[in-house]
């Protein structure tokens, strides 16, 4: 069963896609493995590798360590700006 | 015994591209009781300048799900550390003019120190952790505001104040 | 150049018997502008309890001419310390009840944590500073309230801020 | 010419007056010195020398060493409770 990932704002503009259903390569347990996954696609896709992407994982923002697993929601964005 | 008594009080929180009453949403944290003895409130609004350039108009986005969540979270976090008696947030998303209000935080406790810490405490959460972003229209062109070191800054003070009251 | 900006806006203290439209007020603080980026207002209410004892009323006395003189010097300091775009003060005196809302400190400005600073220092300044008396109605009968040593202390760290600040 | 000398809440009612026109004595020029005066009425007026008693000349807070004179407004009063 794949995962769910979603992008928003500057990231969701850069990478021109705002939702995939992605099914990681066996081994890619991690947020940060699975950013390094996507960033492997390369071009416009190198932009997650910037340090300032922030990540939830089920709706609530995680580090680079957090578990992905099957069914899992993980979203990828810039620093939040609200308020 | 502070989550307890929060429990007792209203806490509201929601995300909505309408408008919002402030005297009404104001009224309403007090609505009813007698041990309200201050309520503090913050009124966020779009400014029509930022970074040097005009602005003509900004479209918050935001993370349908995640964002009431995280609202909420922070919400419960502010309950935890003081004892407010009613609460309500409301963040607008879309399309917003100069002189529009983006975002409510009002806050009613038993005295006036407790309200405006824990309302000052939302906004400065709500500005780091919410997931909403800003895009703003100006001359120039359309550009999404970048993240101000000063809110990240502002939020870390409560976790410093939490260490120094506990330490 | 604070000052400056400051007496661009409108800078209002009332004393008066008559309640207040919060609404209407908080709309006032920002109209017709378009550089005001939050504000923050505190509304003062009636508890129906005291120091133990239930209060079925209260009776605000103050000092004709110097109360509005004393709100008026705090806003002033205000202004100096921060750059508010427009501040409101109305205090109420009078026969009050629980619920009832006794006093409104409203600030606009350009950035938040200027507009809950100058709020929460008018407030605290307006407690220790500014001439009113409440005579509360209890149970046990009429008595004046007595002021409080932590309103002293909130009104100090104040100085104790711009020493730090400057020094 | 006189001073006139006003008196606010908890003090107003003990002593029974509200305001008062007062001729102070020669040589008195000082809040201090005024409020010794009229503490020397005795009674009542003892409560004036109670260590929270604020002061105002010209309805501006003032400390002991203010200096009064004809025609001055002069108030007495507990601390303040507002807001």
């Amino acid at each position: 069963m794949a995962l769910r990932i979603l992008y928003f704002a500057a990231l969701r503009e850069a990478l021109g896609v705002s939702a995939e259903d992605f099914d990681p390569p066996a081994g890619v347990a991690s947020v940060s493995a699975l950013r390094a996954c996507l960033v492997a696609r390369g071009g416009v896709w190198e932009k997650l590798a910037a340090a300032n992407v922030k990540a939830a994982v089920n709706q609530r923002m995680v580090g680079g360590d957090a578990s992905v697993g099957p069914g899992d929601e993980v979203a990828f964005f810039p620093p939040v700006t609200g308020g | 015994m502070s989550a307890q008594q929060a429990a007792a009080g209203e806490m509201l929180v929601s995300v909505q591209e309408a408008d919002f009453d402030v005297g009404a949403e104001t009224a309403r944290l007090g609505d009813g009781r007698r041990d309200v003895g201050g309520i503090a409130t913050f009124i966020g609004l779009v400014r029509d300048a930022n970074d040097g350039s005009g602005v003509s108009a900004m479209t918050l986005e935001h993370y349908p799900g995640m964002t009431e969540r995280a609202l909420g979270d922070i919400v419960e976090q502010a309950c935890v550390r003081w004892s407010p008696l009613s609460v309500r947030v409301i963040h607008r998303v879309g399309r917003l003019q100069p002189g529009d209000r983006i975002v409510f935080v009002g806050v009613a406790a038993a005295h006036r120190g407790e309200a405006f810490a824990a309302c000052e405490f939302i906004m400065d959460y709500l500005k780091t952790q919410a997931p909403f972003w800003k895009r703003e229209e100006t001359p120039e062109g359309a550009r999404w505001v970048d993240a101000r070191e000063s809110d990240d800054t502002a939020a870390a003070r409560w976790s410093a104040a939490a260490s120094a009251s506990k330490g």
